[in-house]
């Protein structure tokens, strides 16, 4: 974990609510694809946690829908402003455990932290592919992004509006052979996938977040090995340790 | 040169900076931010006699210049905290610490305080009375004086160590509780543990916390924590660990002059890992600003 | 179109927007800003039978996301506000309004209650009851049921109009105040009144305030205050009028969530004179984003 | 009163720790010297209560001494910036009260709302001179503004540096004949000229206020006429009214 201070760099609408910001500084201590920074927010007390969605150097992007008072806060903020983000939280995915054809399911604003992920398996020499999941045709982003790595990627709307009409699990259906599953979402999501997947795999939590480092027991979940805070010990957990 | 040091019974803090319990864990994550060693005391993590889980997340709630929790004393238990817990702490803070240990029963308390009177580097022990008392119709030991001073007998009775109490704010005057336990030998005094509170969320039209309402802390709550040290201040003669909102090094002085002796540090942590280094980095500057060469000096001077 | 309107007792209020004793005055301040037709009602400063000074100043602190004052029930009495003070409000504000009445007596409450019966305009009784019982060894009525169920009697057996008792923070369990109010025939409650705390000045070393204490309110009591109003909805079927640090419509929401029929502003007054135009102009975007289309329909939902 | 938004046209340090802020917006309520504004500044609950020190059309200026959080904050504001004010609060002096040759006198911040004052009584034909008051040569200011005007302007600092030597009720004794006193400045000075003053007069008072404009009544002080708020009765008190 570091602490120090970011200057935004670009700060722009994706979708309607979904704002991609990048911001260059110190990301010394960002060693995992699923890990997360907390930002701190004039006149908010808590930080606000976000996945790294990428990393090149000292540019760190991420991707946040509006949802509230600090997103919204956030998608105001512009170009040459200073953040103070905490950095290189949470343990991040563990790729060296995926088998060389795994699949990355991702849900709305569960998306971003898997771009990362994909970038690093295929630096690991692995050949995944992505299923993205939104609601509808306007809400999707990052697809052109999660092509040009050049790995398949199958989009599914809920509304039928784009791509495969459903969800994530009809995608995971007709996308063919996989050994591993990467996933990242809503919880109901990440159950249905965690329901329909037919291998081991890794799932992304969320939750309340007092520090987000580890010192205030705000975030804890039980396991099938004991108390896990989704901030230290998460927010990635592993198929076989999930207690729904 | 300004002297920070401040004297808690017979022991001597390099400064009255002392992490809250249950906002320091114990200390194993702000180790890679900075030396903890600079710090007057740590109060860890709560202690109960078993394992707990604590409360349903969500458990932590945001407010204006504050935060709520009710994660509901999680903690690994006596055994595994005395074991382990400790040992690691002293590995890597070499001066004594605060045991912060709670109960939902007497018999609870007097074995936790038993089993901390034995380890070395526990200095102070600090009993949190805001849990409900399961023998006494639920009732929180912190809100009643007699149960407060029979809490103070009972872990008195079982330790050598100094015995602070951890005095809950819920309360209409919580001077008379602060007397109650002093008359039951009480060795200082803690105050303030957080100030029940509630959020709802619009969207889903229901309490934030799984728990409906929780422990309020903060920035925010400085004012009232600041009213209770004063008070507790001019009814007992025991030294007072000040706590509730402090953020920066005016603060401490500010809570000092209501009569703390030391202060503990606990939201600003969360907000702010290195929140307890800067304060104490900071405190020279400030006590040179308001004339304040030495700090044992201004111990409740604003009475 | 979404409806505002809600029902205490009898008296329909256009919105449930009601600014807040002693942070209004008798309105003429704001009417110069907006015209107060638009307001639910108005709660107007406190009034005690003779006329009053209050506390020596200073008389205002500061804190985050709030304030403390210490005022202390400055008023031009009983008389003078029935007199001119009320007939002047009535002109500028053509609704019902709440007559908030103190007293360091049985008999003072009384007397004032028994001539705010008689004014036309005044639409509820709101009773404070957060004053020191001079013949009760000083501790405010409000802190103990059976004064504050008293005090609800006496005023209760003089006036036909809806009684309100206000009621204060600093209680171990408001609900078993409100609870004892209830019984003694209270109409509604309002909460919350200010929480005691204090500040002092590092410069001077004494606490701001001449009155060393004052209450807090705005902001950073918003929690505290949804709470105990959570906590009084779950022990009382009458009406309760909500306040304490509200500051937005989405906070008018969050309140009547929690169990208000209606909601008073307060401090917020005071640092955004517009503060409760804002918050009634703001509604219906609010309540459309949340999907409700009645304010009555809410009122208690997080239960 | 008005609520309105001012943006900030300049921030500069006039001494070591007093500043001269210059704001354009709508002045329209502000009608008498004395008045003050008071300034709503982010992340803290009450407004700062500051005096008018110069007004022209739009352009308002104001001179603020750094003593506290909320003054510190404005002295990092810069160009450019928009500021929250409540504008024509108070009574402001009443210069038709006056004989044709009033003695201003000063202390400290009390000096700003002077100039104001000076420029009134010049416009309504009053021959005005000043007395202004510091601690030391370095924290003089205002100076030269006052003597452009065409007055007679006499400084007093309490440790000789420069000027007369000692208070403003010493430079009273040499300043020559006037008929009526203006004053601004800390109590004990208020005290002293009100002490040593041989004339009628009107005084500000400073006191700390909830709202500024008349709702809370936590700024209050007894004087002979009855209880007056200081912000809106106030802050200029009639000799004939005050209350040691
Ligand atoms: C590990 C982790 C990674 C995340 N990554 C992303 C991401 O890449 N992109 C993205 O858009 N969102 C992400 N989120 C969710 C994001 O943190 C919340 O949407 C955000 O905190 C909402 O803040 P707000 O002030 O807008 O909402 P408000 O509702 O006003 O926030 C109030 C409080 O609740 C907390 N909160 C609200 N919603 C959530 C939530 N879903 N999860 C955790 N805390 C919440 C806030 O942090 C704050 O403390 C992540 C959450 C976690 C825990
Ligand atoms: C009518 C009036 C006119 C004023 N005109 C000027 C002026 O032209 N130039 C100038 O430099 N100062 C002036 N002051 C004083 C100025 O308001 C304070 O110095 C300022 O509010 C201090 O704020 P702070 O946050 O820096 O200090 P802090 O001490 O951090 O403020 C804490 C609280 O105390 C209040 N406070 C502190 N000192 C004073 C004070 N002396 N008077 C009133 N409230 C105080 C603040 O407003 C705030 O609410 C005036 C005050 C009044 C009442
Ligand atoms: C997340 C969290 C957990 C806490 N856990 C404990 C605890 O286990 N035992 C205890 O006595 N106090 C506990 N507290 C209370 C703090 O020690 C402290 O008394 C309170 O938060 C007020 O100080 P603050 O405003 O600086 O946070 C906890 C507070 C927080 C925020
Ligand atoms: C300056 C001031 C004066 C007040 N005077 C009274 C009063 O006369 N009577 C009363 O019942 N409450 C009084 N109150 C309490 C408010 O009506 C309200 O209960 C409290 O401030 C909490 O609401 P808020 O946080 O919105 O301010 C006063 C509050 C303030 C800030
Ligand atoms: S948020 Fe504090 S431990 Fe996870
Ligand atoms: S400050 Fe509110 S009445 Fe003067």
């Amino acid at each position: 974990m570091k602490k120090s201070i970011f200057t935004i760099e670009n700060n722009e609408r994706l979708t309607n609510d979904v704002y991609r910001i990048m911001l260059s500084g110190d990301t010394s201590a960002i060693s995992a694809a699923g890990q997360f920074v907390n930002i701190e927010l004039d006149g908010l007390y808590l930080r606000r946690p976000i996945s790294v969605c990428d990393l090149e150097g000292t540019m760190l992007t991420l991707i946040y829908k509006v949802v509230g008072r600090g997103t919204e806060k956030m998608s105001l903020l512009t170009k040459g402003k200073k953040l103070d983000l905490l950095t290189g939280l949470g343990n991040g995915y563990d790729t060296s455990k995926s088998g060389d054809n795994p699949v990355i399911i991702g849900g709305g604003v569960g998306v971003p932290p898997l771009y990362m992920l994909a970038k690093k398996l295929i630096s690991a020499g692995k050949k995944p592919k992505a299923i993205l999941g939104f609601n509808t045709k306007s809400e999707i982003f990052l697809e052109d992004e999660f092509s040009a790595l050049g790995i398949d990627v199958y989009v599914a709307s809920a509304d039928g509006s784009y791509g495969i009409k459903g969800y994530v699990t009809d995608a995971l259906r007709e996308c063919g052979a996989y050994d591993y599953t990467f996933s990242c979402g809503p919880e109901p999501m990440l159950k249905a996938v965690y329901n329909a997947a037919e291998t081991d795999g890794q799932y992304s939590f969320e939750e309340r977040m007092g520090c987000g480092f580890g010192a205030c027991m705000g975030c804890t979940c039980e396991t099938k090995y004991g108390f896990k805070r989704i901030c230290k010990d998460g927010p990635v957990l592993e198929r076989g340790e999930i207690i729904w | 040169m300004v002297d920070t040091k401040v004297v808690l019974n017979n022991i001597v803090l390099d400064n009255p900076i002392i992490p809250a319990s249950g906002t320091f864990g114990y200390g194993a994550e702000f180790t890679e931010l900075y030396d903890l060693n600079i710090l007057g005391s740590i109060s860890f993590k709560g202690t109960t006699l078993n394992e707990r889980f604590g409360n349903k997340t969500p458990r932590i709630a945001e407010c204006e210049s504050g935060m709520l929790n009710s994660v509901g004393l999680q903690n690994p238990g006596l055994k595994a905290v005395c074991e382990h817990e400790l040992p690691n702490l002293a590995q890597i803070y070499k001066k004594p610490v605060i045991a912060n240990i709670s109960g939902f029963s007497l018999e609870e308390y007097v074995e936790c305080a038993r089993a901390m009177d034995k380890k070395e580097n526990v200095g102070i022990i600090e009993v949190n009375v805001s849990c409900p008392n399961i023998h006494g119709g639920g009732m929180s030991f912190g809100v009643l004086p007699e149960a407060a001073a029979e809490v103070t007998k009972a872990v008195k009775a079982v330790t050598t160590k100094p015995v602070y109490i951890k005095l809950s704010p819920n309360v209409k005057d919580i001077a008379a509780i602060a007397s109650a336990c002093e008359e039951a030998g009480a060795d200082g005094l803690s105050l303030i543990n957080t100030i029940l509170a509630m959020r709802i969320d619009l969207k889903t039209r229901k309490p934030i916390l799984a728990n409906k309402m929780g422990g309020m802390s903060g920035a925010a709550i400085f004012p009232i924590a600041l009213r209770m040290v004063y008070q507790v201040y001019e009814s007992v003669k025991i030294p007072i660990i000040g706590m509730g909102g402090i953020s920066s090094a005016e603060d401490v002085v500010e809570m000092m002059l209501a009569g703390a002796t030391a202060v503990q540090v606990g939201a600003a942590n969360l907000k702010n890992p290195f929140a307890c280094k800067e304060i104490i980095e900071d405190l020279p500057r400030v006590m040179e600003k308001y004339k304040i060469s030495s700090l044992c000096d201004i111990i409740g001077g604003a009475h």
